[in-house]
C-alpha cells in the first residue's frame, strides 16, 4: 500500500492541481482569476510529463563519464523535458495574448468583473 | 517519387513563409499584404491539389523533417485522408481572402497586414495539425491556429474580444485535455508518433490509460469542433468578428477539428475497439444528432443573419459527428465529404453575409426586402444555390454528404439519426426560405401593382464589386460542381483514405 | 462535472506504469511491438548524432527541431495578435 | 411483342436539357417578350420532337438509355426511355406546347406581373418532369423530383399576396417532407439490394424485408409519390395552390406536378415493387383503401366547392386516384387503365382549367353561381367545358370512358366488386358537381354578358384542341402516336416480369 502510494502520489497532487485550474476556469467570474485558472491547469499538465520522465536512480539527462550511455537506465528521460521547454513557451504566448484580450476588454468596457460585463454588454 | 516527397512542405511553408512577409511591407504599400496573402494561399491550394492527385494515384507521402526517422524526429505524413483536408482549408483560405480585397481595409483600416499575417498564421497552424505524424507537434500547431483564431476573433465590435476571449478560455481548456490524453497515450506506448501509436495499442490490449487518454482527446477537440454540449463560444465568437475574420474561421476551423478526430477514432486506435470497447463514436454521434436539432431550433430564433449562420455551423457539424459516429465506411464517407461541401457553403454563406454587409451596412433578416434580390441579383442567386445546398436539395452538393449519411443510418439501422438528418432538412428548409421569401418576395401583403413596378424599377443594381462577387459566385456555382460529381470524389479521393479497420 | 474529470483521471493513473519505473512502456529500448522507443535511444545515440552532451539540447534542436521551430512561430504569433489586438481602433 | 433491348443514345438527355437550355435564353431577353415568349415555344417545339423521335424505338420495345454520369457511388444519373416514360413524356411535352399558348394569350390578357420569371420556372418545370418520366433509377427519380418542387414553387407564390405566400410555404413542406421520405426509402432499398434500377416486375423481391418493414417502406415511398400525386389525407396543398395563375394550375393539375406523383404511384407500384410484392403483403389494398376513400371523398367535397378552380381543383384530387387505383388492382386491365388516365385525365383537366382561366381573363368571374348565361356569350369556351366535364363523368365518346372502361373492367377482372361501385359512384358524383356549370352557362339566362364577346383566340384556340383531342383519343386511341399501344406495352412489361 505504501509503496503503491509512494509510486502514484505525484500524479494526485497533479491531477489536484488539474481540478483546482479548471475550476478556476470555469467558475471564478473574475476574468484574470480565469486566466490563472489556465496557468495553473496548463502547469500541472507540463509537471504531469515531466512526472513521467522520471526514473529511479537516474540521472539529468546530459552525458557523464560516470553514467554509461549504452543503458538507459541511468539518464532520466529526456524527450519529455524537451517537450515541455515547447510547451511552457506555447503557455506563455497564450498567457500573453489572453491579457492582450483582457486589455482590450478593460478599454471598452471598464471592468473585468463578468456579471458586470454582461450588464454593460446587455445594456448597450 | 523523390521529388514528389516535397509537396508536403510545399502545403505547409508558404502560409508561414507569407505570415512573415505579409508584416515587413511598408504601410504605404496598401495592397501588399493582400496580395501576399492571395498568392501564398494560392501556391498552398496548387500544392494541396497536386498532393491530392499524388496521393490518390500513388498512395501516401511521408516526409521526415530533418532526416530523422520517427519516432526520433517528426515526420509530415500526406495521406489521402490530409492531402483531402489540407485541399479544403487552403481552396477555401484563397478564395476567402480574394473576397477581402476591399472589404478588409475596411472593416480593420490600418491593420491590414496584422489581419493577414494573422489569418495566414490560421491557416498555416491548421495544415500544420493536418499534415504532421506527431502528437505533441500537432498540439503545437493546434496552439499557432488557436491563437491566430482567437485574436481574429477579437477584431469586431465592442463586444468581440470578451467572446475571444470566452473562445480562449475554451480553446485552452480543449487544447490542454488534447495535450494530457496526448501525456496518457505517450506513457502508455512510449511514442508520440502517431504510426508508432496505431501499432502499439492493438498490442496493449485494453489499457486504460490510453483509452481515457483518447477520451480526453476527443473532448478536447470536441471543443474546438463545437461538438454539441461543448458549441457555447462559437455563436457569440463568428457573431461579433469582422465579417472576413468570420468567413476565414467558420469554414476551416472547425473541419480541422474534425479530421483530428477522425484521426483519433479510425487511424490511432482500432475502429472496432472504440466503436464497440467504449462506446466512444456512438456517443460523439448522438451529440452530433442533439447537436443538429438544438443548432438549428437555435438558428431558426435569431434575427440576424450572421448569427444565424453561426448556428447553422454548430448544426452542420453535428453531420460530420454524426458520420463519425456511425464507425463505418459510409458514414466516414458521409462525415467527409459534408465536410468539403460544408466549408464551401459556408464559406459562400459568409461571404454573401459580407457581401449584404458592406452594402447595406446591416444584416438584420427582419430589414431585408426585395430590393435586396434588385441591387444585388448575383449575391443573392450564390445565396440560393448556397440555401438549397443547406438544406440538402438535389443535385447540390449539400445533398449527396447527407445520401450516404442516411444510407449509412440505415445500414447500422440506426433509425436515431435517420430521423434527425430529416428533420433538420425540414428546420434548414424553415430558417433559409424565411431568408429568400423576404429577398425574393414582397411581404407586405399588398397586390402586385404599377406603383410597385415603378418602386422595383427605380432601383438601381449595385451589385459588389469583381475582387468580392467572383469568390461569392464561383463557391456557389462549385456547389452544383461539387454536387455533380460526388462520386468522383468518393471514389478517388475519399475511398482510398477509409482505414482498413474499419 | 469536475468530479468526473477527476474520476476519469485517477482511474486512468492507477492503471499507469508506476512512476519512475525505468520498465515503463516510455523508457524501455524497444516497445511492444518490438520498434525503438525514442526517449531510449535519444540517451544513447545524442551524443553520437550531434556530439552534444547535453540530449534536451539536441532533441531540442535537432531531433525535433520543428517543434522548436513551431514554439518560434508561436511566439510570433502572439506577437501580431497582440498587435492586431491591441493596436487603437478607429471608433476610439 | 418483342423483348426489350437497350441502345445508348443520347436523345433522352436532350429531351430533358433543351428547356433547362432556354432558360438563359429567356431570362435574357426579359425586356423583349416576343422573343421570350418565341423561346418558350420554340424549347416546347424542339422537345416534343425529341421526345417523337424516340417513338418509334419505344415501340418496338427499344429503350434509349443514357448515361450522364454517376451522380453517387455505384448509382448513375440514367434516362431511360421505356414504354411507360415515353407515354408520360409524350403527353407532357405535347401538352406544354399548347400550355404555351394559353399561357401567352392569359398572361398577357391579365397584364401578370413578373412573366420572365413564369417562364422560366415553367421551362424548369417541364424539364423536371420530362426528367421524372425517363429517369431510369429512383435517385434520378428522387432528383428531378425535388427539382419540380424548386421549380414550381415560384409558380405558385406568384402572385405574392399573404394568401400566395402562404400556399407556397404549405406546398414547399408537404413537398420536401414528401421528398426526404423518399430520400429514406431510397436508402433503404439500396441498402438492402444495392441497386435502384427501375425493372419492370420490381426491384424487391419476396422476403427481402419482414412484412412490417415493407409496409413501412411502402408507405414512406408512397407518401413521397403520393404528396404531389395529392392522396387524400396529404391533398391539402393541392386546392390552396390554386391561387397560382390558372395555367399553372393546368399545369400543376393536369400535366406537370400532380402527374409526375401519380406516375411515380404507377412506377413505385410496377417497378419498385412489383406486383408480386404488392400481393404479397396486401400493400395493394392499403394503396386500394387510401385511392378509394379520395376519389369518394374528394368529390363530395368539390360538390360544395363555390370558386370553379378548387372546385377542378377538388376534382383532379379524385381523378389522380383513380390512376392509384388502377395501379392497386394489379392486373392488366387495371393498369392500362391508370396509365391511360394519366393521358385522358390530362387532356380533359387541362380543357377545364383552360376554361377556367380564360373566364376568369375575359369575364372576370372565378364563381360557379356567377356564371349564369356566359356561355352564350362565350360558346366556344364552354361547349369544351362541356367535353370536358362528359369525359371526366365518363361518357363516351370522350375518352374519360375510355380510361374508365379499363379500370372497370380491371375491377371485375380481380373480382374487387367495391373498387367497381367506387367508380360508378364517383362517376354520378362527376357529373354532379359539373354539370352545373354547365347548365348555368347555356341555360340560365342573364343580361350581364349580353356585350361580352370570346375570350383572346390564343386562349380559345388551344382548349378548344385539347377539347377535340379529348373526344379523337377516344375514337382512335392509337392516331396519337400510337399512346394506347405504348401503355399497352409498357404494362405488358409489368406483368410479364412478375
Amino acid at each position: 500500500m505504501i509503496e503503491f502510494l509512494h509510486s502514484y502520489y505525484a500524479y494526485w497532487a497533479i491531477i489536484l492541481l488539474l481540478v483546482i485550474g479548471l475550476y478556476g476556469m470555469l467558475v471564478k467570474t473574475n476574468l484574470m482569476k480565469k486566466v490563472i485558472g489556465m496557468i495553473i491547469f496548463q502547469n500541472a499538465i507540463i509537471l504531469l510529463f515531466v512526472a513521467a520522465a522520471f526514473k529511479w536512480d537516474a540521472t539529468v539527462p546530459v552525458l557523464d563519464p560516470a553514467y554509461p550511455s549504452e543503458d538507459p537506465v541511468n539518464y532520466l528521460n529526456p524527450l519529455p523535458h524537451t517537450l515541455m521547454l515547447t510547451a511552457i513557451v506555447v503557455g506563455v504566448a497564450i498567457v500573453g495574448v489572453a491579457f492582450a484580450l483582457l486589455i482590450a476588454i478593460y478599454r471598452n468596457y471598464g471592468t473585468l468583473e463578468e456579471p458586470v460585463l454582461m450588464e454593460r454588454m446587455r445594456s448597450e | 517519387m523523390e521529388a514528389w516527397v516535397h509537396l508536403a512542405v510545399a502545403i505547409l511553408l508558404p502560409a508561414f513563409f507569407g505570415a512573415l512577409v505579409a508584416v515587413i511591407f511598408p504601410a504605404r504599400w496598401r495592397n501588399a499584404p493582400w496580395v501576399t496573402a492571395v498568392i501564398t494561399s494560392g501556391l498552398a491550394f496548387a500544392a494541396s491539389v497536386a498532393g491530392l492527385v499524388y496521393t490518390a494515384s500513388r498512395g501516401e507521402v511521408r516526409y521526415y523533417l530533418g532526416g530523422w526517422e520517427p519516432p526520433m524526429g517528426i515526420e509530415l505524413v500526406m495521406d489521402p485522408l490530409s492531402a483531402f483536408f489540407c485541399a479544403v482549408v487552403t481552396g477555401m483560405a484563397f478564395f476567402v481572402f480574394i473576397h477581402g480585397k476591399t472589404v478588409v481595409p475596411r472593416e480593420t483600416p490600418g491593420k491590414e497586414a496584422a489581419f493577414y499575417s494573422t489569418a495566414l498564421l490560421l491557416v498555416g497552424g491548421l495544415l500544420g495539425i493536418v499534415l504532421t505524424g506527431d502528437l505533441f507537434n500537432l498540439y503545437v500547431f493546434l496552439e499557432i491556429s488557436s491563437l491566430a483564431g482567437y485574436a481574429l476573433v477579437a477584431i469586431g465590435d465592442r463586444r468581440a474580444p470578451f467572446s475571444a476571449f470566452r473562445y480562449l478560455i475554451l480553446g485552452t481548456i480543449g487544447a490542454s485535455f488534447y495535450l494530457l490524453g496526448v501525456a496518457f497515450i505517450a506513457m502508455e506506448t512510449g511514442s508520440f508518433n502517431m504510426g508508432d501509436v496505431a501499432r502499439v495499442v492493438p498490442a496493449l490490449g485494453d489499457s486504460a490509460p490510453a483509452t481515457v487518454g483518447l477520451i480526453l482527446i476527443v473532448f478536447g477537440i470536441g471543443l474546438k469542433m463545437a461538438l454539441f454540449p461543448m458549441h457555447g463560444w462559437l455563436s457569440d465568437a463568428y457573431t461579433y468578428a469582422t465579417s472576413t475574420s468570420t468567413a476565414i474561421i467558420a469554414p476551416i476551423g472547425t473541419k480541422v477539428a474534425a479530421y483530428v478526430l477522425l484521426r483519433g477514432c479510425f487511424y490511432m486506435f482500432d475502429p472496432d475497439f472504440v466503436r464497440e470497447g467504449i462506446p466512444l463514436t456512438t456517443i460523439i454521434g448522438y451529440l452530433g444528432a442533439v447537436g443538429i436539432i438544438w443548432g438549428s431550433v437555435l438558428a431558426i430564433a435569431q434575427s440576424d443573419l450572421k448569427r444565424m449562420l453561426a448556428f447553422s455551423s454548430v448544426s452542420q457539424v453535428g453531420y460530420i459527428a454524426l458520420g463519425v459516429g456511425l464507425a463505418s465506411p459510409l458514414g466516414m464517407i458521409g462525415a467527409v465529404l459534408h465536410t468539403l461541401n460544408h466549408a464551401v457553403m459556408k464559406a459562400c454563406l459568409f461571404l454573401v453575409n459580407t457581401n449584404i454587409l458592406s452594402r447595406f451596412g446591416h444584416t438584420d433578416i427582419r430589414r431585408f426586402d426585395r430590393t435586396f434580390r434588385i441591387r444585388m441579383p448575383w449575391t443573392m442567386a450564390a445565396f440560393t444555390l448556397a440555401a438549397i445546398s443547406m438544406i440538402g436539395l438535389p443535385p447540390t452538393a449539400g445533398f449527396f454528404s447527407k445520401w450516404y449519411l442516411v444510407l449509412g443510418s440505415w445500414e447500422n439501422a440506426n433509425y436515431v439519426f435517420l430521423g434527425v438528418i430529416l428533420v433538420s432538412s425540414l428546420l434548414n428548409v424553415v430558417y433559409f426560405f424565411r431568408v429568400l421569401e423576404k429577398i425574393y418576395l414582397r411581404t407586405d401583403g399588398e397586390p402586385y401593382d404599377e406603383k410597385n413596378e415603378r418602386e422595383d424599377a427605380a432601383v438601381e443594381r449595385e451589385e459588389s464589386p469583381a475582387s468580392m462577387l467572383f469568390p461569392t459566385v464561383f463557391l456557389a456555382a462549385s456547389l452544383l460542381v461539387l454536387g455533380l460529381a460526388n462520386a468522383f470524389i468518393v471514389t478517388y479521393f475519399i475511398r482510398p483514405m477509409i482505414p482498413s479497420g474499419l | 462535472m469536475l468530479l468526473l474529470f477527476t474520476g476519469l483521471l485517477v482511474y486512468a493513473t492507477i492503471h499507469l506504469p508506476a512512476r519512475g519505473d525505468p520498465e515503463a512502456p516510455m523508457h524501455r529500448k524497444e516497445n511492444v511491438v518490438g520498434d525503438p522507443v525514442a526517449g531510449a535511444y535519444f540517451i544513447g545515440n545524442a551524443y553520437r548524432d550531434a556530439a552534444t552532451p547535453n540530449m534536451v539540447t539536441v532533441i531540442l534542436a535537432d531531433y525535433r527541431s520543428v517543434d522548436t521551430l513551431g514554439e518560434v512561430i508561436v511566439v510570433f504569433t502572439a506577437g501580431v495578435c497582440c498587435l492586431l489586438i491591441l493596436r487603437r481602433r478607429m471608433y476610439d | 411483342m418483342p423483348l426489350t433491348e437497350t441502345y445508348s443514345s443520347s436523345l433522352p438527355f436532350w429531351a430533358v436539357a433543351v428547356s433547362l437550355l432556354a432558360v438563359p435564353a429567356i431570362l435574357w431577353s426579359a425586356r423583349k417578350p416576343n422573343l421570350r415568349e418565341f423561346w418558350t415555344l420554340l424549347a416546347a417545339a424542339i422537345k416534343f420532337g425529341l421526345v417523337l423521335a424516340l417513338l418509334p424505338g419505344a415501340k418496338e420495345g427499344r429503350v434509349a438509355e443514357f448515361v450522364l454520369l454517376e451522380i453517387a457511388e455505384g448509382i448513375e444519373l440514367s434516362l431511360r426511355a421505356d414504354a411507360f416514360g415515353m407515354f408520360f413524356a409524350l403527353i407532357a411535352s405535347g401538352l406544354w406546347i399548347l400550355t404555351s399558348f394559353y399561357s401567352i394569350g392569359y398572361m398577357r390578357g391579365h397584364h401578370e406581373k413578373k412573366q420572365t420569371r413564369y417562364f422560366a420556372s415553367f421551362a424548369v418545370s417541364l424539364s423536371a418532369t420530362i426528367g421524372i418520366a425517363f429517369s431510369g433509377n429512383l435517385l434520378t427519380f428522387i432528383i428531378f423530383y425535388e427539382l419540380l418542387t424548386l421549380a414550381t414553387y415560384p409558380l405558385v407564390i406568384h402572385s405574392e399576396n399573404r394568401e400566395a405566400i402562404r400556399a407556397g410555404r404549405q406546398y414547399l413542406a408537404y413537398a420536401l417532407t414528401a421528398g426526404l421520405l423518399m430520400v429514406a426509402g431510397a436508402a433503404w432499398i439500396y441498402g438492402t439490394t444495392g441497386t435502384l434500377d427501375f425493372t419492370p416486375g420490381g426491384i424487391l423481391e419476396e422476403g427481402m424485408l419482414s412484412a412490417g418493414g415493407m409496409r413501412i417502406l411502402f408507405f414512406m415511398l408512397m407518401i413521397g409519390v403520393g404528396v404531389k400525386g395529392g392522396i387524400m389525407p396529404l391533398h391539402s396543398w393541392l386546392p390552396n395552390a390554386m391561387v397560382a395563375p390558372t395555367p399553372v394550375s393546368a399545369l400543376l393539375h393536369a400535366v406537370a406536378v400532380v402527374k409526375s406523383g401519380v406516375f411515380g404511384v404507377v412506377r413505385m407500384a410496377g417497378f419498385v415493387f412489383g406486383p408480386d410484392v404488392m400481393a404479397a403483403y396486401d400493400l395493394n389494398t392499403i394503396l386500394a383503401v387510401f385511392a378509394g376513400f379520395t376519389i369518394i371523398v374528394a368529390s363530395v367535397i368539390a360538390l360544395r366547392q363555390e370558386n370553379l378552380k378548387r372546385r377542378l381543383a377538388y376534382s383532379t384530387v379524385a381523378h389522380l386516384s383513380y390512376i392509384a387505383m388502377g395501379a392497386a388492382l394489379l392486373n392488366s386491365e387495371g393498369f392500362t387503365g391508370g396509365m391511360l388516365h394519366i393521358s385522358t385525365h390530362a387532356t380533359m383537366k387541362i380543357t377545364l382549367f383552360f376554361c377556367a382561366g380564360a373566364i376568369i381573363v375575359h369575364a372576370h368571374k372565378e364563381n360557379v353561381s356567377d356564371l349564369d348565361g356566359l356561355g352564350r356569350a362565350m360558346p366556344w369556351t364552354f361547349a369544351a367545358f362541356t367535353i370536358g366535364a362528359m369525359g371526366l363523368t365518363g361518357v363516351p365518346p370522350v375518352n374519360g370512358f375510355l380510361s374508365k372502361w379499363f379500370l372497370c373492367l380491371g375491377s371485375i377482372e380481380a373480382g374487387q366488386w367495391l373498387v367497381l361501385g367506387v367508380f360508378l359512384v364517383s362517376g354520378l358524383l362527376n357529373a354532379a358537381y359539373l354539370f352545373p356549370v354547365v347548365y348555368r352557362g347555356f341555360f340560365r339566362s342573364s343580361d350581364k354578358f349580353r356585350k361580352l364577346g370570346e375570350a383572346s383566340p390564343f386562349m380559345v384556340v388551344p382548349l378548344c384542341a385539347t377539347a377535340v383531342l379529348s373526344v379523337v383519343f377516344c375514337l382512335f386511341p392509337n392516331l396519337f402516336f400510337g399512346l394506347f399501344d405504348l401503355a399497352t406495352a409498357a404494362v405488358e412489361g409489368i406483368m410479364k416480369a412478375s
